[in-house]
């Protein structure tokens, strides 16, 4: 359950009610920031940043770091398959061969 | 009273219950907005038509019809009008038919605007024109506020289908090819974001379109073009399905070969939706035999219509009435009919 | 689309199936015998199904479609209870479009639309909040639906209301909690599961120590994932590598978007605006202690169950027998698959659910039937 | 889940969004209430139709439309059903066509009762059948509460014009007689107190009829009948209005010879309406040259339709476009077009 | 219909005809020098034009059409208030149909209606009354129009709402009086009337007696008619057998209907409802004194004007002008003939009437125009 | 002004509220009878009575003797013209053959 999708703060609409426009791959609606506004933190601090969006809440930062992190190990994964794979052809290869 | 074109002149600036009432009122409404679109034959309430096209023997008579209702109903990329006229005339193109003439039916709410008649017919005459159709005869009713929702279109139309031709889902056979003419679901998403009600908004425009020109470019490199059909209610998913049933074929679409913008794609993820399941007002979903393929891609993007054609899966033998799709994993869902419309989700 | 598209790539989903298949292999998990993984939340059901997950997963491994979806475990007295709070003169009922379908004992919300209640869908409660400003002669209660995802949004849009004076938008809450109905699962005697893929979005807000007791207590593993396939077939791996290791400790897959602690801001208006409610029923599994929250006493002018009189708040609570020949409870402990359920595909169709997991496209068996062929599918396997 | 006549069960009684929504809902609906009427070419979109009156040199296709808006749906002697069916018939019928096809298009308002389309649907069955004419296809299309009332229907009408057969407003000359077949107004009377908001009621049954075996009869005993048009929206005045503009020729018609029955006068009294303006939905006005007056009245009496069938009035040859009567007392009054509905007046 | 075929019968207005040009000749009267006489009542003049008998009648009788069609005396500024009215909030505004169609500065009712205001034709004010009993949450103001006769239906309805103590009906009272408007024409220095038929419906409200001033200070003949065409053919004849033996006296053809001193029940409960105006606007005459009635202070709850505002009851009283280039004053006062405006059938048409004659049905000028031929006959007779 | 039609008093619907049923030719309306309920009488007695109806109202109960005098009047006149009508004929028949 919980749908939820990554989208862009582009714009504040309404500082006071902490109020901003998302960005979902072109498709654009005003979502509440107060759940990613850390403490000490003005709206504007989120323009740029992607959120993790839920019926109309911006409920996470997505941080940047982690997901390069978790994308590394699975192409890291990707890889060492893709490795494999060749071997096995290559083996398959030498042992037609033989 | 009429002014300096000729056109009466209307003193009120929306639709009363008088304009439907069968006298001078309607007449007026009629003859001041209608007139450009219809083309009744003088003052009878029924077209009279020579059709060459249907003495010749062997030729047949296709006749459809539907209502449109779109709310708003004018919206980015065009109008209930546009919708009304694109949509007969497909129903009538994708069975083989050359479209030969329109009705119009309009039921239109007190109290619309009768710039926005204005506007909707102005958008009628230009797709029957560009589309070869003419509009011979129509009606108009009012209704009282609250009972309608501004206009709604019935168009039903009238064409000629060609001796030998013969385009239908039953005829599907496995192997062939499906094909679409260009990226699906910007009808579906453009008016969601234009009803408001989410809250969304995207440079989305309808992909409505009248696809007749398209089809008779296919029929003539293709001679054996299986069977076509306009992706409208339902989406690609209820098209597939309808000719899976009635050719009693399986069809495997490939997920990868699936044609979205990205602002489609994030509509559906905000909303929790399956593009497979939005409307399109000018796509449509060919089937040819494989040999046909590339001819049939070359005739759909020789016209502006199918310029983003493309292959997105084939037919197989079996489960018959089954429509699977491959997705990016190799994995494969089952892509049936929706059971009502879809609903946004959160979860 | 940047974070999605990144996490849909078939090539480094070769390499998590491979690493899968040797894991499994190690375990020496079988067909016969094995590895009973529950995704709790249904957002993963549907991911499971959508792309063909359980399809490339080796047989070794089989998925158990947990609670996770709270339209699934919404007993049908509360559908009633929005219906009857619906049909009241001057309300406009406000709910996600996920609840429109699910059938109460007498109609769903959308037969009671037909029927002319004014029943509106809302993408959030934010939205509700505004049909109140522009309708202040009407009363405009929204449905409060879901897990701790969905349980701030519900908190803050009610803070927000109180701000601004609002005297026309209450709420009926319904929201409930992920912890309790797993505690409840493993402490069924019947329960086979071996390991859990940890609902992420709820992690989002909770963080991941409140899943501590799974590991702690229980000694299962657990791994809170992501939503795009990549990120569940490595979540799954985890948990694999865990059992194979014989660890059981919580990890968590989705960093990305899961700190560990939750998100503070929302866990303060958590705290605010409710309390645990003593118990609460879930369809298929019954009352589970402390896994449903109301409003509170403070704002009690937000509660429609005190401003109407209705659900918790009624005098006379309502229950609701499930319906005849239901084998719910037994498929969301894992008991059976849905194919194993006498109704799936006869009694029970999306057109006409009758149980709770046919009612939602997150349900276990509306996605088995969706996305598995329905009856047909069983009835070629057979 | 069929039944044991093999119809689709509906777990709903009224209609939902669902039913409009493209899938499985929808094609339940149409397979449980629709299929009755509709007569769908398989699973196409499309009818597909041979004619071989069409194929005759010098045949014509003739068409026609009209949206159906009554309220209420369902009144005595008939319902919406019967008058989309017959009203369309009608109107090929009266221009001198053989009604062959009708098209059927619903707009459903959400909470319709499944139970009231099906008698509707019922109804158009039977007026079809008895009319000979099949309807090949149809739409239905759901809006939410409070976007229709109830239930419209478009339905439209092609029809095949024999060689030869001219018959037309214009052709009207001075000299023709004006035949009517049977008591005016009775529909219109008839609904005024269905609709319940004046709060009278009657006996008053609606008129509602089709007249396509009528015309055939009428056209068998005449060759030189001139013209007909039914007296629908605007009654009896505003078809003698639109025959007398478009032949030129003024239309001279006698107090004494309309015939009306006592609950239309008693209806016109108390509002103060006129009953030459009333609707009627079965009757029509036909021109036919003097010398065969005799055989039209007596072709029109041997079919039930034309029992009533009476001599109202006569073409003269001006003032041209000119409609009067002659009033009991022998004075004269103008019957112009109706500037909007009537309303009921108090003064 | 009893009471009303029998009073249609050609054969007695041969006879009737007969006599009249008997006495047309007695007196001499010619097209050059006519008699004539002014039917007060719009019905009559309705019934003239439905019948023909003005064609019937000879040269010597020229009809002159009075004032007595409540819809074309209504002042714009009236139609502007009652647009005002309906356009409020929560109002169901009620009305007779005739109102529908007249023009106010900026629209109709009718085009009121189609811009949202919920506009609804009744064809009694009890039906209004029945309307407000079932929207008790709604306010329903009823347009109250038209003379005496009609006065004494919305004095009963607001004594019945009075009873049942509802407090959403009010009735915006622009009832008027047939004996003002007469006088104020006989005091017209280029009247030109002989004598008058009387309006038979207004008389069986308030008897004969209020026209004995007609015979007794002006020594015009004054005959109270019935609607049928031997009535009205019946009654001529009476005023012209006055002239021809110089007599002028009130007599009473519709002695069926119309009692000498009218309906007791009906009269006290204008007693007890109204109150004359000081003074009200009648379009196309000016002001007139003493020639509208008001709502009396102990129904000031079923007065829209107290309660609204409005109308007599505003702080600011609305004026507007006749429009421009029309000749209306003078077709009532008989100074010209319809066709002889020279905006009829040109800026004046009954689909765009310009003034009050054209307006309703019972107009003149609209009589004219839908009976006669519109403008193609005047200028066929030119 | 003021359109009346004669109708029936067919039945009484509502004692209290003094509404009857009037038929007009078979049309039938609720109207109230307040107006023609004269002192001492009972609503009842107003059954088969016609009287003159306006606006939901009946206004006056119709006179039977009243009108049978109009009517007698009326139909004099008609007799007496026919009459003369005859006599003309009769004179010009012998004119004719004079
Ligand atoms: S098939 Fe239906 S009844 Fe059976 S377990 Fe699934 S939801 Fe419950
Ligand atoms: S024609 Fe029009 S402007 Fe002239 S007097 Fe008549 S109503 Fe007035
Ligand atoms: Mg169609
Ligand atoms: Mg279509
Ligand atoms: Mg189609
Ligand atoms: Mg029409
Ligand atoms: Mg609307
Ligand atoms: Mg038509
Ligand atoms: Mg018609
Ligand atoms: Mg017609
Ligand atoms: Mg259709
Ligand atoms: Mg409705």
């Amino acid at each position: 359950m919980c749908l939820g999708i990554p989208g862009q703060i582009v714009e504040i609409t309404d500082e006071s009610r902490l109020m901003a426009m998302a960005d979902v791959s072109g498709v654009r609606r005003e979502v509440s920031i107060a759940p990613v506004l850390g403490a000490g933190m003005t709206p504007g601090d989120l323009i740029g940043e992607y959120a993790l969006i839920h019926v109309g809440f911006a409920m996470a930062i997505i941080d940047e770091q982690e997901a390069a992190e978790t994308l590394k190990a699975l192409e890291g994964l990707g890889e060492a398959q893709e490795t494999l794979e060749a071997m096995a052809e290559g083996a398959k290869a030498l042992e037609e061969r033989a | 009273m009429k002014d300096v074109t000729g056109q009466k002149v209307l003193r009120d600036s929306r639709v009363t219950l008088a304009h439907g009432g069968g006298g001078k009122a309607m007449r007026d409404l009629i003859e001041s907005v209608f007139t450009d679109v219809f083309e009744p034959d003088g003052m009878e309430d029924q077209a009279r038509l020579t059709a060459e096209a249907l003495a010749v023997p062997g030729a047949r008579l296709a006749m459809t019809t539907d209502s449109f209702v779109v709310t708003p109903v004018e919206f980015p990329g065009g109008d209930i009008g546009k919708l009304a006229v694109c949509g007969t005339v497909n129903d009538l193109a994708v069975g083989g038919a050359t479209p030969l003439y329109l009705s119009a039916a309009f039921i239109i709410e007190e109290g619309t605007e009768i710039a926005l008649l204005r506007r909707i017919v102005a958008t009628m005459r230009d797709e029957a024109d560009k589309a070869g159709v003419r509009i011979v005869t129509g009606d108009t009713k009012v209704v009282g506020r609250g009972s309608a929702d501004q206009v709604f279109i019935t168009t039903t139309g009238v064409g000629v289908i060609a001796p030998g031709v013969e385009l239908k889902a039953g005829n599907v056979r496995p192997g062939d090819v499906a094909i679409v003419n260009g990226v699906l679901g910007d009808h579906g998403a453009c008016i969601l974001a234009a009803r408001g009600d989410m809250a969304l908004s995207s440079d989305l425009v309808s992909d409505c379109a009248g696809l007749g020109h398209l089809m008779a470019a296919v029929q003539a490199a293709c001679p054996n073009v299986r069977a076509a059909r306009d992706c409208t209610r339902g989406g690609l998913a209820s098209a597939l399905n309808e000719i899976a049933e009635a050719a009693g074929v399986a069809v495997e679409i490939e997920e990868d070969a699936l044609p979205l913008r990205a602002e489609v794609k994030g509509t559906c993820e905000i909303l929790g939706l399956d593009p497979l399941y939005l409307a399109n007002e000018g796509r449509l979903v060919l089937f040819v035999p494989e040999d046909e393929a590339e001819a049939a891609l070359a005739a759909m993007r020789s016209v502006p219509e199918g310029e983003g054609a493309t292959v997105i899966g084939r037919a197989k033998p079996a489960p018959a009435g089954q429509v699977t799709m491959r997705t990016l994993f190799g994995g494969a869902r089952i892509v049936d009919m929706l059971v009502g419309e879809q609903l946004p989700r959160i979860c | 689309m940047r974070y999605v598209e990144e996490f849909r790539d078939p090539k480094a989903a070769k390499g998590l199936l491979a690493a899968i298949d040797r894991v499994v292999d190690e375990i020496g998990a079988t067909a016969e015998n094995p590895v009973y993984i529950m995704e709790i939340c249904g957002g993963h059901t549907h991911a499971i199904f959508r792309y063909g997950l359980d399809k490339l997963t080796p047989a070794g491994v089989e998925f158990i479609h947990g609670p996770g979806c709270p339209v699934c475990v919404l007993p049908m007295a509360r559908v009633d209870e929005c219906v009857e709070l619906a049909e009241q003169e001057d309300v406009i009922f406000t709910t996600f479009g996920d609840a429109m379908r699910v059938p109460g004992t007498k109609k769903s919300l959308l037969q009671a639309k037909a029927d002319g209640a004014d029943i509106r869908m809302v993408y959030s409660p934010l939205d509700a909040l505004e049909l109140a400003r522009r309708n202040p002669e009407r009363e405009v209660i929204f449905f409060g639906l879901g897990f701790e995802t969905t349980t701030p949004s519900t908190a803050l849009s009610i803070q927000q209301a109180a701000r601004e004076g609002l005297t026309n938008f209450t709420v009926f809450c319904n929201h409930i909690t992920v912890p309790p109905p797993i505690k409840a699962l493993l402490d069924d005697p019947h329960m086979v599961l071996d390991g859990f893929v940890g609902p992420g979005h709820v992690s989002m807000v909770i963080g991941t120590h409140p899943y501590d007791f799974i590991a702690d207590d229980y000694g299962k593993p657990i791994v809170v994932a992501g939503f795009e396939p990549l990120d569940l077939l490595q979540s799954v791996l985890m948990v694999l590598e865990q059992i194979r290791d014989g660890r059981a400790v919580v990890e968590n897959q989705y960093a990305r978007v899961v700190p560990e602690h939750g998100n503070p801001v929302s866990l303060a208006a958590i705290e605010d605006v409710y309390e645990k409610r003593p118990s609460f029923a879930w369809r298929g599994l019954g009352e589970i202690d402390e896994s449903g929250l109301r409003i509170r006493e403070k704002y009690a002018a937000f509660d429609a169950e005190a401003k109407f009189g209705i659900g918790y708040g009624a005098e006379v609570e309502r229950s609701v027998e499930e319906p005849e020949g239901c084998a719910c409870s037994q498929v969301m402990t894992g008991r059976i698959k849905p194919t194993g359920c006498p109704q799936f595909g006869l009694g029970c169709t999306p057109e006409m659910p009758l149980g709770a997991l046919m009612v939602s496209s997150e349900g276990a068996c509306a996605a088995y039937y969706q996305y598995g062929g329905g009856r047909a599918a069983v009835e070629a396997a057979e």
